[in-house]
This record gives structure tokens, C-alpha cells and sequence, in this order.
């Protein structure tokens, strides 16, 4: 498992939630139309500014969703996905289920940022049953952002509790999507899934060679964009 | 036809035992609790019913379920931290469930509403939700075909109706309401208000009259936003 | 080729087209959303009271559609299926073309009017395209009401201007939907199409031995309504 | 990414050649006229046109036509008492017809958009345009199978685009826009006014921005609605 050394970017530590919510904005570009899911993918929104004019989706049919409503803001019919009461911009829209998961299905979202449990270095997308014996098995939306999307975000840490890596040969959950996945954003690390395999953007606190010693799969620096 | 009844009784008093019914509602937005209620309380029983979720807490859907009404369960995300008694209910195997991508639970629907006989879409291809499904390769990307889901009855909830049955919605409450509306043989929808024919803008109708059958006002309660928007779906951070 | 005699209605003469038009027009059920075709079904319209509450419909995307548009009222954006002028009535709405279309191919329209080249015994109807060599093949939305609709009514003169009769064991000419039509009105006798073949509801200007010497399918008359 | 430009020239300037391009439209209610003179004008050829018909009199697409510079036409009804010019190149066998019933290519069109791979319809079933098709009987009805047409512009007219490129239509001149502009690569609009955002209400959007790329003001022109309305097209009668 040869790791090829190259001049990637590197910071001194590993990023926190909020600094990697923060990369992940940065990174979009001015104009996108984005999804973000629920739970840690939510706090991009947090990061976004106001020059990017990002447009953001919610599947339960709107665009153009504000902040999360506080206090007299709340409004029991206008929630997102997630069920968190949301506020409305200027130039929103709302539609029905079906045009709104038909937007999401047809290729319309710029980029939609998922949680996972794994990713395959082929791209393939684990996040959204353990499968464990008993566990009841809940979906939503996750296969129709993880297929639909023109790009797919993954937020993570690179390690469960237990100290395995989530980046895999091959994933062992039940899979969301085959091969939809395209970047990796994680607190170590940022991954670029493609046709020629997996490589590194960046690493945090840790240099190529230490993150390779925790990912069971080669890696090597992507090439400078 | 269309009737415009006085109570939520008597909307859905023709429901009847082994029925299909979809309700619909994401969250509480667009929920037609009102009707579920009645539902409850009309006694019909052995129901498939389709939702995005398979009820929350101690109200509505989940007291459906709860009483032992509900065979079978067509949703998208059953697994709340609240569902528990869809939780019990399925682990003693008292209930089935078909579980279905939110997007795929979204086109069945509309294609049943728009006569369509099956469709191909990537959603789901080489998961465990296509097992046993038709697939095939369309333009280089794996499909899976699904099939049109079709209702006896649609309970929804709109903000207004006029005279004719059209319908306007408010906000993220539409979400279901309209494609549910289209596939059910029987649609039974609760508005908030009941305007005249002519008052809404023709331009601005979101559910035609033509697939609406029973309408019931149910004045919206003051102030039941409390305790309506605890977020309770939990994916994986 | 028997002919059953039996009580059904009859008439002094053949039914003018307009006759026609308000005998169909009768036979609407109240409350009913019904598309009348390009042509003779058109006239239809003119025919229907106040009291049935009939909501007519364009594929164009319209539902509430009333009179021809005259002078002042005419709207290039507001024409029928025909791209005649029409006006809006109170509780209309518009819709785009594949709502227009769902809402037919849907099973939503209680009856559409049609008119026909020729039928079968069978209820398969033809009325798009001769066939005829070079012939410019065009079809619109025939082929989605006949196929969509609750009840196909077919609207035409029993007989073409050669005498030929357009009730047909089999058609000849393409068709434009199988075992689609319920009822034929012509202006010699209405038709009845179903699982047991063609009956005659009621004859205008012959018995239904005349009508049996004109048209090549054995005929019976339908059992009383 | 959403753009406004100031001439319908500017706005067409990227179509190629070889291009699929979907014009909205029935009838003259919604034919963007100044966008086809446009693309007239900037010469793109060898194009298909998908559009309900396949031009009329001696404007717009049926120049297009004239010029020779469509290959082919999707379309449900191409022959009209004014459909000189494309009845001319079809008979020269200089003109390629795909002719598909008007309720499939609006949902394949629909298709398109919402990343079906593929449908069954009863519609066309036993007919001559289902020959060759790929056909099975769901629920004891005979279905064809029909695919998704996407193409690489769609030109639309709209009565109003606010600042992220919502569009709200007026009455029947809706017809194909909407699902033209999600069906497409890149959607060009004319519209008769430009409004600030935050000025259409979201409850009323039809088309939401996402599907809009570039959007061009061309005033409606004071009382063009004569010669406007002459019915050609042809049915049985």
C-alpha cells in the first residue's frame, strides 16, 4: 500500500464540525442550487454568505428556505425536512412532493451534502441503514439525493467510535447509491472519489502518510486543481 | 361528485374495512388530523395506508396503528424517535411494512393519479430496495422499475376550497396533498376555509376540483403550532 | 344476420347535427367533466343547461372552459384545443400540458366526445389518419382521450358520403384506440358498445331492420335502461 | 447559473448546431415568436424541433422549416390547413417526423425532467404508433413503453420572471413551458415584464428558477391578437 507524497494542503489540526461545515461552504460555488441533510450537513447553511446566492432545497417542497424560524417566526407549515421550522427569502417557491423529488431526481441540484456511515472508494454511498438484526429500516429521501444530485457531498468523521475507518474498500452497510458519491469531507481529511479511485485534497493534522495508516484503502495526493 | 359536509364524521363515513388510504402530511404540515380522528373513530379496520411516515407520538396515525387498524404500512420513514407504537407494532409482526424511497413514494403516487403503468428510475438500483425488482440499464445507468400506487380514499388538508373542490395550500402543507388528491378513487379534503366559486385565482389553483370528492371546514386552531415541531427524524450526522 | 325486434325509441326523421349535438348533450350526467373534441363534438356545448354543472376541459390546459370568445373578449392566451378563442368561467384553472394530460390519461374525465371515421363491434375506433398514401399523418390528443377517458362517446353521420357504413366488424382504417368507445350517436341510431358486442339504444328515421340493412354487423336492440 | 441579457439576439447566441431544441407553445398561446426569429436569425442548423406542431403560415418555426434548417420534428400534429412549408419539406423527404400522441410527449417531456428512464402508457397501445415498441399488459391493459425526450435549449414564453428566474404564465399559454424548461440543458425564456424578487408569490411560482437559465424582456406588443386565433387545426368532424 505505496502512499505517493505530494505538496497537498495540510492544517495543524483536525477540523472541527463547524470549521469542516465552513470548508464545505466555502467550496460551493456562487449560484448552486444545494440540499443539505439533516443532522451535521445542516450546519453548512451556517457558513454560506450572501455573495454566494446559494439557493437552498428542502424535499418536503420549497425553495429558497431561510434560517431555522425562531421564536415568532415559528410557523407549524413551514418546516424542512428535518421537521425544524424554517423562514421563507425572497424569490422562494413551494411545490408538491412530486415536482419536488422530481427536481431532486432529474439532475436540477448543484450539490446536495449527505452524513454516511461508509464510502467505498468506487463512490458507493452507506448511510442510511445499519442493517443490524431487528433495526427498522427508515430511508426518506437519502437514495433520491444520493442518485439525483449533479454532485454528492459526504460530511463525516473519517473514524467511528471505534476507531474504523468510514473510507472503505467495499461498503459492508446496506448501500444508499452505487457509485454517487463525489467528494469526502471529514475531519482529517478531504477525500475526491472518481473514475481513477479515491485521492486526498487535503489533510488536517495529519500528513498523507498518517492518514493512510488509518484508511484501509491506497491513496495517493489528487492532483492539483 | 362533489359533497361539502358538516362534519369530519360524516366525510369519511364510507370508508370501509380492507381500504387503501392515503393521508397526507409531512410532519404535521398538511397532517388532516382531524380526519384521522374521525377515521378512528369510525371503527374501519384491516387498512393499507400510505404516509411518509408511520405516525408520531400519541396522536393521529400513530392511535390508528396503535388500536390494531393499520395491516399494512407504505412509507418512506417509519423509524422516528417518537413511533413507538409503530415500533411495537412491527416487531411483534403485527404490521407490514413496504418501505419505499421518499422520491419513489412521491412518483408511484403521481403516476397512479396520471395513469402511467410502471417507471424506470435510478433511485434505489443495486440497494436492497430494488431486491426482486425489475432492472435494467437505460443511457448507461441502472434502473429499477416501479409500479403506480393507487388509493380507495386520500384524506388531505388544504388552507381553501371553493365551490368547485379546487384547492390552495400553504407552504411546505402542500407537499402530498395534490398528487394524493389525483390517485385515490375518493379524495376527502379538510380547508381551513370554504371561499365561493370564483374566488380563487384560476391561475393560482394548485389541486383542479376534479379530484377532490368530500370537502369538510375545520377551522385551524389558535395557536396549535406548540408542540407540533419537534424534530424527530434522525439520519446518521 | 337476425334481427332481435324489440320496444326501443324511434323517431320520425334522422337527427340534424345539432339534434344530435343537444341528444348527447342530454345524456350527460350532472356534475360531470367532460372534453369535447374538435369538430362536431363541439356543439355539444351549446346544448348543456346551467343546471347540469358540467365543467368542461382543453388538453391545452384548462379546466372551467366556457363559450367562444366574441369581440372584445378575445384573448390570444386564452384559445381550446381547436386554438379558437374561448372565455374562462368562474372556478376555472389552468394547468400545464402533462397535468392536462394526467388528468386524461389519469382516468379523471367522466366523458369525452369524439368524432370518427369508422367504430367496431368491439369499441375500437379509428378517427386520426386515412392511411391513405402520402398522406401527412397527424394525431394530437386523440389517441389520450380515447384511451383516458371514463366513457368515449363517438359522434358522427351513420354513413360516409360513398353510403358506407361506419360501424365496421373490424376497422380499416388506423386505429386510434382498442375497444375504447361506449356509445356511438349517429343521426339514424344511437349505439351501444360493450362486453356483448353492439346493441341499439334507439333508432331516428328507420327501424332497426332498415338500420340493419345499412350497417354489416349483426345488431340487437340494448336491453332497456 | 441564471442570467439576463438585453436582446433575444444575445439570448439565442449559444444555440448549436445539431442541437435539440424544444419550443413552447400551442397554437400562438406561449410560441416565444422573437426567440425562433432570433434563432432564424443566428443560423443554427440541422436542428430538432420538439413542439406540439410543426409550424404555421409563414412565421416563426415554420420558417425555421423553410430555411432547412430543422432535420427533424417531434411533434403530435403536424398537419394544419397552414402548414405549407413543413407539408412541402415532408413530402421532398427533406424532413425527418417522429409523430408521438400529444399526452406522450408531454409526459416524456415531463419525463425528462424528473429522471424517469422510462414509462408505460396505455395511450397508442394497438396502434400504428406503437409499432415496434416495446409493449405489456399491466393490469390486464395493453402499455407502451415510452422514453424521456430531453433536449439541449428549450425557448419558452412567460408573463413574468422575478430576479431568481421564477416564472408565473398567463392562462392557457402555460401549455409546454413548464416542463420544457425542466427538460432541457439550458432554458431560455421571453418574458413580457421582469419583477423584483420577493414580488411573485411563492404559494404561485409555477416554474421555480432552478430550471431557468437565461431570461430576455420582450414587451407584448399592443394588439397582437389579431390573426392570431385562426383555428387550423383539423379533426373528423
Amino acid at each position: 500500500m505505496g502512499v505517493m507524497e505530494s505538496s497537498i494542503k495540510t492544517s495543524e489540526a483536525p477540523l472541527s464540525r463547524d470549521d469542516l461545515a465552513r470548508l464545505v461552504a466555502r467550496d460551493i460555488a456562487p449560484g448552486s442550487f444545494v440540499n443539505l441533510g439533516i443532522g451535521q450537513p445542516t450546519l453548512v447553511s451556517n457558513y454560506l454568505t450572501e455573495d454566494q446566492d446559494i439557493t437552498l432545497h428542502t424535499e418536503n417542497g420549497m425553495l429558497g428556505m431561510g434560517p431555522e424560524a425562531k421564536g415568532d417566526e415559528i410557523d407549524e407549515d413551514l418546516i424542512n425536512a428535518g421537521k425544524i421550522p424554517v423562514t421563507e427569502l425572497p424569490g422562494a417557491s413551494y411545490f408538491h412532493h412530486a415536482d419536488s423529488f422530481a427536481m431532486m431526481r432529474g439532475g436540477h441540484l448543484d450539490i446536495c451534502v449527505l452524513g454516511a456511515f461508509q464510502v467505498s472508494v468506487t463512490g458507493d454511498l452507506a448511510n442510511w441503514h445499519t442493517g443490524a438484526p431487528g433495526a427498522i429500516p427508515a430511508v426518506g429521501g437519502a437514495m433520491d439525493l444520493a442518485t439525483g444530485a449533479k454532485d454528492v457531498f459526504v460530511m463525516m468523521t473519517l473514524l467511528t467510535r471505534e476507531g474504523a475507518s468510514k473510507i472503505v474498500e467495499s461498503c459492508t452497510y446496506p448501500l444508499t447509491g452505487v457509485g454517487c458519491v463525489t467528494r469526502v469531507y471529514t475531519d482529517k481529511a478531504v477525500f475526491l472519489t472518481g473514475p481513477g479511485g479515491i485521492t486526498v485534497r487535503e489533510t488536517f493534522g495529519c500528513t498523507l502518510e498518517e492518514l493512510q495508516e488509518l484508511v484501509p484503502v491506497p491513496l495517493k495526493a489528487a492532483a492539483a486543481a | 361528485m362533489l359533497n361539502f359536509v358538516e362534519s369530519v364524521q360524516e366525510a369519511v363515513s364510507g370508508i370501509k374495512d380492507g381500504s387503501t388510504v392515503m393521508i397526507g402530511g409531512f410532519g404535521n404540515a398538511g397532517q388532516p388530523f382531524e380526519l384521522i380522528d374521525a377515521l378512528l373513530d369510525c371503527g374501519a379496520k384491516d387498512l393499507t395506508v400510505v404516509n411518509n411516515n408511520a405516525g408520531q407520538g400519541d396522536q393521529g396515525l400513530a392511535l390508528l396503528i396503535k388500536e390494531g387498524r393499520v395491516r399494512k404500512m407504505i412509507c418512506s420513514f417509519p423509524r422516528q424517535s417518537d413511533s413507538w407504537h409503530f415500533d411495537a407494532k412491527y416487531k411483534a409482526g403485527q404490521i407490514e411494512l413496504e418501505l419505499v424511497p421518499q422520491g419513489n413514494l412521491a412518483e408511484r403516487i403521481r403516476a397512479a393519479g396520471a395513469g402511467i403503468g410502471g417507471f424506470f428510475t435510478p433511485t434505489g438500483y443495486g440497494t436492497m430496495l430494488a431486491e426482486g425488482k425489475e432492472t435494467r440499464i437505460i443511457d448507461g445507468r441502472g434502473q429499477v422499475f416501479e409500479t403506480p400506487i393507487h388509493a380507495d380514499v386520500a384524506l388531505i388538508k388544504a388552507l381553501k376550497a371553493d365551490g368547485k373542490g379546487n384547492l390552495v395550500y400553504r407552504k411546505t402543507a402542500r407537499n402530498f396533498g395534490p398528487i394524493m388528491a389525483a390517485a385515490a378513487k375518493h379524495t376527502i379534503v379538510q380547508v381551513s376555509e370554504i371561499v365561493p366559486t370564483g374566488a380563487l385565482d384560476p391561475e393560482n389553483v394548485v389541486t383542479p376540483g376534479i379530484y377532490v370528492n368530500t370537502v369538510v371546514r375545520v377551522p385551524a386552531a389558535a395557536g396549535n403550532t406548540a408542540g407540533s415541531t419537534t424534530g424527530t427524524e434522525e439520519k446518521v450526522a
